[in-house]
């Protein structure tokens, strides 16, 4: 066992904790204790791994470890981890940490939302942790399908339809995993699950044909790839505030790792005669989800519509194969995942003030809640990628990366892309403008009050995440550089 | 026997099983259909009889099979006639249009 | 005459002992000693479960006398001359099917001691385990002549379990339309192994091979030999008796009928498939494909509007035949490995779902999705087993149906079934929509009147904690898997 | 042309069975539907005492002539109250879709028969001797049936307690 | 040099502090603290300054002093720098900012007195005037762009400062978004360059190293080459942040903000940083891509004239300002656009470097004049005012002394600058130069109008009588009127040139004397107009009804962009692509749901419930299968 497996082990453990605690304020205690270990542990992590780095050691996976499991089909439960499964790791503890204080309050059935909220917090962190295709699948899954029940029971709104929309288009992406899985250990020749055995195996090129596309498309519909998306819309509307924190923030990267992880470095071939498919379809989604974005009312549709144009670009980077628009993928992960949850928090502690979301309805809440204000304003500037924040970083380094391209093609869907930033700017101070700024709409709200403390925890956190990515990025990107170079070895052909 | 072929029985026990499988359609009472299905497995009995007989006759399979299918027969129709029985307990009328209350 | 053989026949003869023991224990125990009836089947049940969970070949030993193994698939001892197989394979199917009888029988104490069926209590003891018993020598059989009479043995008893209730009316017609049907697909299956008789020349499974050459007839032989299992199987088209079926039979009937006798008719497919119909491979594997692929999506077409929960189960249990078929269609050591495996682990799951059906059918008589509104609230512990139960057959981790469908998936795609398994999987997501269905009628859907919380007996308990134990565990604790394939590799 | 006696008594038989068949499943009145059945058992006892094997024959008559038209006969006269079978007329889809499946499956099914070569017809061995079907009712060798008879019995008493337990009034 | 990197980031700790600590200080105390740190930081740049001009010369050429620290890494080459790059340029920039920031932060202490949110305003003024400082000093063309959009978000900070009046919230979103828009032009152009050159650093682009650029040697698009394409893109950016026409739309609207803010931002310093920009990598537009020169003159003189037009119909006295800022800095871009690289041949560089110091000087004076203005009589329409010449003493000479100055009035500072640039348009093309010229007048013509109306011409009635601002406000007033004054004769060529070489300033006086001439001319036009109150605008006005209103209207540009985003970008783009992803996209994926769902109750009628239908599938399907394996 090795202590990778903590990622786990802790949210399991909180599972047990949490069926045995007894009041809402033990199950806050466990929940916090739980989130703050696993904080902790992912921020060791990080130190743990720059100091290995730092020491020479130039595996490709550090702190790898595997145990036999299912013998007769070679499968092993493979843990291991490199700087990008690391930053994620550390994305994802952060975004469990203020998921759990953002929904410190919850109306009813706490214990409940707290033991789902946990199964997914398995989910993710197993999956990241994971170097097995088997155990990386199946905690994949294990990470969908609580979002049923978190968004059926918990959401609002037409939550039932949401959430049963959400969770058969991710099932059914899943699906096509499943076959592209089964059809990378059948046809590799090699019977083995292990992610660094398989790349070094070599899957035929026919056969990478059809894997492929079923591997991008399936982790490709959790990246909000167009048109797989319309999950994303509904289904963060109807979310609770947590739930949709940690499904935009994290959730939709194991979209974006997935297809790179599995995808792109296994399917070295397919990936680069296929990629024009994709980027095609991605570049859709990074234009196509900012115009949708604009027109929308609901805060939370806005968001949803920014998701998809900011995985779109993550997608999009990933397609690029090389290795700085690659880098800028993992960055616009870490950021856009930040920012999501940083944007649904706020939404969510807007919401349960004034419980409404639509923006036509909002107005002037700067004045009433400053803080509240402001740090929805400091996530529109992160998402419309101002520099000192994370999303200035990803962005440019996608674009930079992505430029590298010198035929059309590429260069015309890069600049699409880059067109992006405008419209976000448009639809980000429209909303800021609408529901910030100007005259008070409703009386009503001039009684509200601003943040309480844990509310300020969870979006204190998040905006010291943004702006420490965003103001000192060099490690973040060196890490994720080195660990990127056998990747593009291998995808470089 | 020399001129009787394996064929014209066949022909014969081929004609009880569809005639059975006819009435298993088409009949309406619960006996009848049963009585259909004793037709099915009558020529089924013909025709292991017959593979034994004309085919195979070093040993006596198809012979016992027919044995013991005789006997399977006798346990269903005992089985059968015991649950038809039952419903006309139960509703006083054993037409099969009157089994139609489970659907979907 | 050399009688030596009926030694190695501990799982029959045992399950017989059993039988006549609770037969005599019926007729002749008092009133008083009677209401012990309960746990003494079930611990004698327990004790035939632990002698059939002995490796054979121990118990074997013990006699030090042990068969000659036929060289040509190892493992396979034949007695009665190849009569009857003993094989660990089956001995494994064996034990899994009378642990899920034994839960079967647990979940149908409550419903047995009411007031109209406790004076029919021995028989519904004594005929299941006599179904039981004819699944054994289904599955044991080596020659198509126990193997119909074991067949016979299964379904005409089981017929008279459907219609066990005989004084509800749905229950009668239940049991009329199954002994209807049944025959008539066991006279198909019966024409169909005359003429497999006629062009082969033999009954015997071991010499069958040599004769089958493909003719056209010796094909049609062969299919309307499948019929018969089929129908078991309730593959489409031959499925349409189970809804019906499954709605008006007692519940714990159709939790039997529904996994047990399911799970035997899958396997003996497969063995026959494989082992006798070896040849045809080709055709057989053609037929399945399509069978298959018809099976999975029509059940799961009908599933998606169903509000009775039994009828709902037996769809799902048609579709989840359908993946069955994933694995026979292999033909592979990892096809049968996964087959029993998935048999085993669907087994759980649907033990667990019937548990609670049963139980609440019995304490609200309410039976139909809406009626689950708000379960939740009333009963989490029972919705929560429903939830397990229902995301196992799913096929989402961390339960137990992620595993078995994920092998059998990856058995037929090792045999490059890849179409076969895309619709598959696609087919998984309407049938993820339907069982989500049942969970956000517990969890999500609020209801004024919910079904009244109730405490459920301490066997309906037990039997859930076991198939609860068995999904969360069965998929992480791989040594399960790991010794079925072990078994399966002479296949 | 010479007929032999076996051709007639073949032909015979075969006319009667498929006649009886037919009328069998035809016919308004089910109890001369069971009449008509028993004849059709009859003609095939006969094929078996044809076919040399007269156990099979006298096990014919005895437990489904004698045995199983009985218990029908007695069923048909218990519920025959009401059970006219000529009040209602048959709907004509329903015959036409009996026919159409009878037909299809018979003429496929004959198809297949009759271009499939048997072989040789080896007629040999002329009557059973009764004293080997005992032997091989008993024997654990191959081709002799002790286990199935078992089974069979078993079969038997699970038939007897099932169809007591649905046909009691209880 | 080690210390001006404290010059930069004192108004980011200031901005920390004030952001962060604000709430909890008292309002003066924030005003005090901004202060003081700009004081310091000015201080610094003023040392800086002496030290650099005075040691920093080898053989007659300023060297450049940098220092870098990695910030962020792309590829093997591109890699994000961030420094300090010291050079003549941004010496005079970072004197040019900490001034008019100074004297900004100075002023909105009495100006500001009493608003809602004074320590947000000081900590957003911190945060511009650290935004343009780390703009100024950029040593490589990323970190300007860094900065270019933190003076972009600071400036949208500081326009919607008054966030409750949604005039001010549109205008700060419009700057915002179309100044956004430019920098897309910038960012790709910057890919582009950076891609052929393998570098973003200044000195490397600017070495004159042809060497870099083989690279892009024949890669050309639509007939020109890259680079030329490239920098082009650049300077669309630059075109945003300086209103070059037709991006200058947002300038105007930009005058919602606090006067303050207007004059340090979009007078002073943000709205020159497209001449800067040009004016950084002047040596890479002039050896690569002269063409795009040429269209910098050209857009630089288009605009210039069209602000200038404008600017004589409008009525809201920063308005008018805020045109003569867009067509002033026409000016500066002409004059980068028209000169040459080395000696004399650089004479607009230098020129336009000139103006871009004396401009920022008097036009912060103006616009803080204004604030003055407007603090005494709360409004900002000339209607409104009028007058006011005995209430507002100093106001009103330092007003005069910025309006003689832009008009190019010798000796006034504007004078000297303005007539460099007119010499060397004059040089480069007559015709341009006769515009120029034209341009020149105009904005001695609407500067005078503007003078007259407000302190001359009919008195308006006041509530109460508008005085004179206080301390805090005057003192800066008076400082920059001084600067003003003495700006003039300063030897700009012996610091600032194009080729870091000293170049010997001499007045062409045939240009300077007709241009004085034209100043002169309409300046009495425009005292016959307006210094008295007088029917004569009025009757143009009506006579010349349809120019009028065009000019008023600002030629309808506003429209045009309202059309295009309201309409275009938002009816025509926006909502359908929404309306498609509702309808089409999520309306196939509840297709297939209710596909399944339809389906399945089409086929219910197959489970009639009817045991021998049941037979029959069973049949028909055993014989359908045989059929099907056997003859298929």
């Amino acid at each position: 066992m090795n202590f990778l497996s903590l990622f786990v082990l802790i949210p399991v453990l909180m599972m047990g904790g949490l069926f045995l605690a007894k009041n809402l304020k033990q199950i806050r205690l466990v929940a916090t204790a739980g989130a703050s270990l696993l904080l902790a542990l992912a921020v060791g992590l990080v130190v743990a791994y720059l100091g290995e780095r730092a020491a020479g050691n130039h595996e490709e996976m550090l702190f790898a470890a595997k145990c036999l499991w299912y013998a007769p089909l070679n499968i092993y439960y493979a843990v291991g981890v490199d700087g990008i499964s690391v930053a994620m790791l550390l994305l994802s503890a952060i975004i469990v940490f203020t998921g759990v204080f953002a929904s410190w309050k919850m109306e009813f059935l706490e214990k409940e939302f707290f033991l789902w909220f946990c199964l997914l917090a398995t989910g993710v962190f197993g999956f990241f942790i994971s170097l097995d295709l088997f155990t990386m699948f199946m905690y994949y899954e294990i990470a969908l399908i609580p979002m049923y029940l978190l968004i059926g029971v918990w959401g609002s709104g037409r939550k039932e339809y949401s959430a049963m929309k959400l969770t058969l288009m991710l099932m059914a992406g899943s699906a096509l995993l499943l076959l592209g899985i089964l059809g990378i250990y059948f046809l590799s020749g090699e019977s083995s699950m292990n992610l660094l055995e398989l790349a070094k195996a070599h899957i035929p090129t026919q056969a990478q044909y059809w894997i492929f596309p079923l591997v991008f498309v399936g982790f490709g519909v959790l990246g909000a790839l167009f048109p797989f998306h319309t999950w994303s819309p509904d289904g963060h509307a109807s979310a609770p505030t947590a739930v949709s924190m940690l499904h935009a923030g994290v959730l939709m990267k194991l979209g974006g790792y997935g297809c790179f992880r599995v995808a792109i470095y296994l399917m070295p071939e397919a990936a680069n005669h296929l990629a024009w498919i994709f980027i095609i379809l991605t570049g859709i989604s990074v234009i196509y989800g900012a115009y949708s974005a604009i027109v929308q009312t609901d805060l939370k549709y806005i968001n949803a519509y920014s998701s998809v144009s900011h995985c779109g670009l993550v997608l999009f980077a990933i397609l690029m194969l090389n290795q700085t628009a690659m880098n800028g993928a993992i960055l616009q992960m870490l950021s856009h995942g930040l920012m999501t949850a940083l944007f649904f928090a706020l939404i969510g502690m807007i919401y349960g003030r004034t419980h409404t979301r639509d923006i036509r309805e909002l107005g002037g809440l700067m004045k009433i809640m400053p803080f509240l204000g402001v740090c929805y304003v400091i996530a529109g500037l992160a998402s419309l990628g101002l520099p000192g924040l994370s999303g200035f970083v990803a962005e440019m380094t996608v674009f930079v990366g992505a430029f590298q391209h010198t035929d059309t093609f590429h260069r015309v869907f890069t600049i699409l892309a880059c067109t992006s930033i405008v419209i976000t700017a448009v639809y980000i101070l429209r909303v800021v403008g609408k529901i910030l700024y100007g005259p008070v709409t409703d009386k009503h709200y001039l009684a509200l009050t601003d943040a309480n403390w844990y509310e300020r925890t969870s979006t204190v956190v998040l905006i010291l995440a943004i702006a420490g990515i965003g103001l000192a990025p060099l490690w973040l990107s060196d890490m994720i550089n080195g660990s990127l170079l056998p990747i593009i070895q291998h995808v470089k052909l | 026997m020399e001129k009787l072929h394996l064929e014209y029985y066949l022909v014969v026990s081929i004609i009880m099983f569809f005639a059975g499988i006819y009435g298993f359609i088409t009949r309406r009472n619960l006996l009848a259909i049963l009585i259909s299905i004793e037709l099915i497995l009558n020529s089924v009995d013909i025709n292991f009889a017959l593979f034994n007989r004309f085919l195979f006759p070093g040993q006596l399979e198809g012979f016992f099979f027919t044995l013991f299918a005789i006997g399977v027969s006798a346990c269903e129709t005992a089985v059968a006639i015991a649950i038809i029985i039952n419903i006309y307990r139960n509703i006083r009328n054993i037409q099969v249009k009157n089994l139609e209350q489970l659907k979907d | 005459m050399d009688y030596s053989s009926f030694i190695y026949l501990k799982e029959e003869l045992s399950l017989i002992a059993v039988i006549v023991i609770l037969l005599l224990y019926d007729i002749f125990g008092s009133k008083k000693s009677l209401t012990y009836f309960q746990p003494v089947a079930c611990l004698l049940l327990v004790g035939h479960i632990l002698l059939t969970c002995c490796p054979a070949p121990a118990v074997l030993a013990i006699f030090g006398d042990t068969p000659a193994v036929d060289q040509a698939s190892a493992g396979v001892y034949p007695l009665f001359s190849g009569m009857y197989n003993l094989y660990p394979l089956g001995s494994i199917v064996k034990s899994i099917l009378a642990v899920g009888t034994l839960l079967v029988l647990l979940q149908a104490r409550g419903w047995l001691e009411s007031e109209n069926t406790v004076i029919r209590r021995g028989e519904f003891y004594v005929i299941t385990l006599f179904t039981l018993l004819g699944m054994y020598f289904m599955i044991a059989a080596g020659n198509f002549l126990l193997f119909y009479i074991g067949l016979e043995l299964a379904s005409i008893p089981m017929a008279t379990l459907i219609a066990f209730d005989k004084f509800r009316h749905k229950s009668a017609e239940a049991g009329a339309k199954y002994i209807l049907t049944a025959v008539f697909a066991s006279g198909l299956s019966l024409y169909g192994i005359s003429l497999v008789y006629g062009t082969t020349g033999t009954l015997y499974f071991a010499d069958i091979p040599a004769g089958v050459t493909g003719s056209p007839l010796q094909i049609m032989a062969f299919i309307f030999f499948f019929v018969g299992l089929a129908f078991k199987l309730s593959l489409v088209p031959f499925h349409q008796w189970t809804p019906d079926v499954y709605e008006g039979a007692p519940t714990p009937v159709t939790a039997y009928l529904s996994v047990i006798s399911k799970g035997a008719a899958a396997f003996v497919l497969m063995a026959i498939l494989c082992k006798v119909f070896g040849n045809l491979i080709e055709q057989w594997q053609a037929i399945l494909f399509w069978v298959t692929i018809a099976t999975i999506t029509l059940a799961n077409l009908f599933a998606l509007r169903q509000q009775n929960l039994k009828r709902f189960f037996a769809y799902s249990s048609i579709s989840q035949a359908g993946y069955i078929m994933l694995g026979v269609i292999s033909g592979s050591a990892l096809g049968v490995t996964s087959l029993i495996y998935y048999v085993l682990v669907y087994m759980f799951s649907n033990l667990a779902a019937f548990g609670v059906i049963s139980i609440i059918e019995r304490r609200s008589g309410k039976v139909t999705i809406d009626d689950y509104n708000g379960l939740y609230s009333t009963n989490p512990r029972l919705s929560v087993v429903m939830m397990i139960a229902l995301f196992s057959l799913a096929g989402i981790p961390p339960f137990a149906g992620f595993f078995s469908k994920f092998f059998v998936f990856a058995a037929a795609v090792a045999e490059e079934y890849y179409w076969l398994v895309f619709i598959a999987l696609l087919n998984t997501v309407i049938s993820l929509y339907y069982y989500l269905r049942v969970v956000k009628a517990m969890f999500i859907n609020k209801n004024e009147t919910a079904i009244a919380g109730f405490r459920s007996d301490a066997y309906t308990r037990l039997s859930l904690v076991i198939c609860c134990a068995g999904i969360l565990l069965l998929g992480i604790l791989s040594v399960v898997y790991g010794s079925i394939h072990h078994y399966s590799l002479g296949w | 042309m010479d007929i032999s006696i076996q051709e007639t008594v073949f032909f015979l038989l075969a006319t009667v069975i498929v006649l009886f068949s037919i009328l069998t499943v035809t016919t308004k009145r089910i109890l001369r539907s069971a009449t008509y059945l028993l004849f059709v058992l009859f003609a095939t006892a006969g094929i078996y005492f044809q076919l040399e094997y007269s156990f099979l024959g006298a096990v014919q008559l005895t437990i489904y002539a004698g045995g199983i038209i009985i218990l029908y006969v007695f069923s048909i006269l218990l519920t025959n109250q009401q059970a006219d079978e000529r009040l209602e007329k048959l709907k004509n889809s329903k015959v036409a879709a009996g026919i159409v499946a009878a037909v299809a499956g018979a003429g496929l099914s004959l198809f297949l028969l009759l271009t499939h070569s048997f072989g040789p017809s080896r007629l040999a061995g002329g009557e059973v001797p009764v004293k080997a079907v005992g032997t091989a009712l008993m024997g654990t060798e191959k081709y002799q049936y002790l286990l199935p008879f078992e089974v069979i019995s078993i079969l038997l008493l699970a038939c007897i307690i099932g169809g007591i337990m649905i046909a009691r009034k209880r | 040099m080690e210390y001006t990197f404290i010059i930069v980031l004192l108004p980011f700790l200031s901005f920390l502090f004030l952001g962060l600590a604000g709430k909890k200080l008292a309002p003066r105390v924030a005003g005090y603290v901004g202060t003081a740190v700009l004081a310091i930081s000015a201080a610094l740049s003023y040392l800086a300054a002496w030290q650099y001009f005075t040691t920093a010369k080898v053989g007659g050429v300023f060297k450049p002093w940098s220092m870098d620290f990695r910030w962020l890494n792309f590829t093997k080459d591109l890699h994000i720098d961030l420094g300090m790059l010291i050079d003549p340029i941004a010496v005079m920039m970072l004197v040019v900012i900490t001034t008019v920031s100074l004297m900004v932060h100075l002023y909105s202490i009495g100006y500001m007195h009493g608003e809602r949110g004074f320590q947000r305003y000081y900590a957003f003024l911190s945060l511009f005037t650290f935004s343009m400082l780390g703009l100024v000093v950029a040593t490589n063309i990323f970190q300007m762009y860094i900065f270019w959009e933190l003076v972009g978000v600071s400036s949208y900070l500081l326009i919607g400062f008054y966030y409750t009046k949604p005039e001010a919230v549109a205008a700060s979103k419009k700057a915002f978004i179309v100044t956004r828009f430019a920098d897309l032009g910038f960012l790709v152009g910057i890919l582009l360059l950076s891609f052929y050159t393998g570098t973003f650093s200044f000195e490397r682009l600017t070495s004159g190293d042809a060497s870099l650029f083989n690279e892009a040697g024949g890669v050309t698009f639509m007939g020109c080459s890259v680079i030329g394409w490239a920098l082009a893109l650049i300077f669309i950016g630059g075109a945003g942040k300086s209103a070059m026409f037709p991006l200058h739309v947002w300038l105007p609207d930009a005058m919602e903000g606090p006067t303050p803010v207007s004059a340090l931002i979009h007078a002073a310093t943000m709205v020159v940083a497209g001449v800067y920009l040009v004016a950084r990598l002047f040596p890479v537009y002039y050896l690569e891509a002269p063409d795009v020169l040429v269209l910098i003159a050209i857009v630089g003189a288009v605009t210039s004239l069209y602000a200038a037009v404008v600017a004589c119909v409008q009525t809201d006295i920063k308005r008018v300002l805020a045109f003569s800022t867009i067509s002033q800095i026409g000016f500066m871009m002409v004059g980068l656009g028209v000169s040459g690289l080395e000696g004399h041949e650089g004479l607009g560089y230098m020129a336009s470097m000139f103006h871009l110091f004396t401009h920022a000087m008097f036009k912060a004076l103006l616009f803080l004049g204004a604030g003055a203005i407007i603090h005494a009589v709360h409004s900002n329409e000339m209607g409104h005012m009028g007058g006011l010449r005995k209430y507002l003493p100093v106001t009103r000479f330092t007003f005069l002394i910025a309006c003689l100055a832009i008009a190019g009035i010798p000796p006034f500072s504007g004078f000297f600058s303005k007539d460099e640039i007119l010499a060397a348009t004059f040089h480069f093309s007559p015709l341009l130069g006769a515009v120029m010229s034209f341009t020149a007048g105009l904005t001695a013509f609407y500067m005078f109008r503007l003078y007259y109306r407000i302190f001359w011409n009919k008195e308006t009635r006041h509530d109460h009588a508008p005085h004179e601002a206080p301390r805090s406000m005057t003192i800066p007033l008076v400082f920059l009127a001084f600067v003003t004054l003495v700006a003039g004769p300063i030897p700009f060529g012996k610091f600032v040139t194009s080729d870091r070489a000293e170049y010997l300033i001499h007045l062409d006086w045939t240009v300077a004397g007709a241009s004085v001439a034209i100043a002169l001319v309409a300046i009495a036009l425009a005292t016959l107009l307006y210094r008295k109150e007088s029917a004569i605008p009025d009757r143009l006005a009506t006579s010349f009804k349809g120019l009028y209103t065009a000019a008023y209207k600002r030629f309808y540009l506003d429209e045009l962009y309202l059309f295009v985003t309201k309409k275009i970008i938002f009816n025509g783009i926006s909502r359908p692509i929404a309306w498609f992803d509702r309808h089409v996209v999520d309306g196939t994926m509840n297709g297939f749901a209710t596909l399944s769902q339809r389906v399945s109750c089409a086929i219910r009628g197959f489970q009639s419930g009817q045991v021998q239908q049941y037979v029959m599938v069973i049949l028909l399907g055993t014989l359908f299968i045989t059929v099907l394996v056997l003859f298929i």
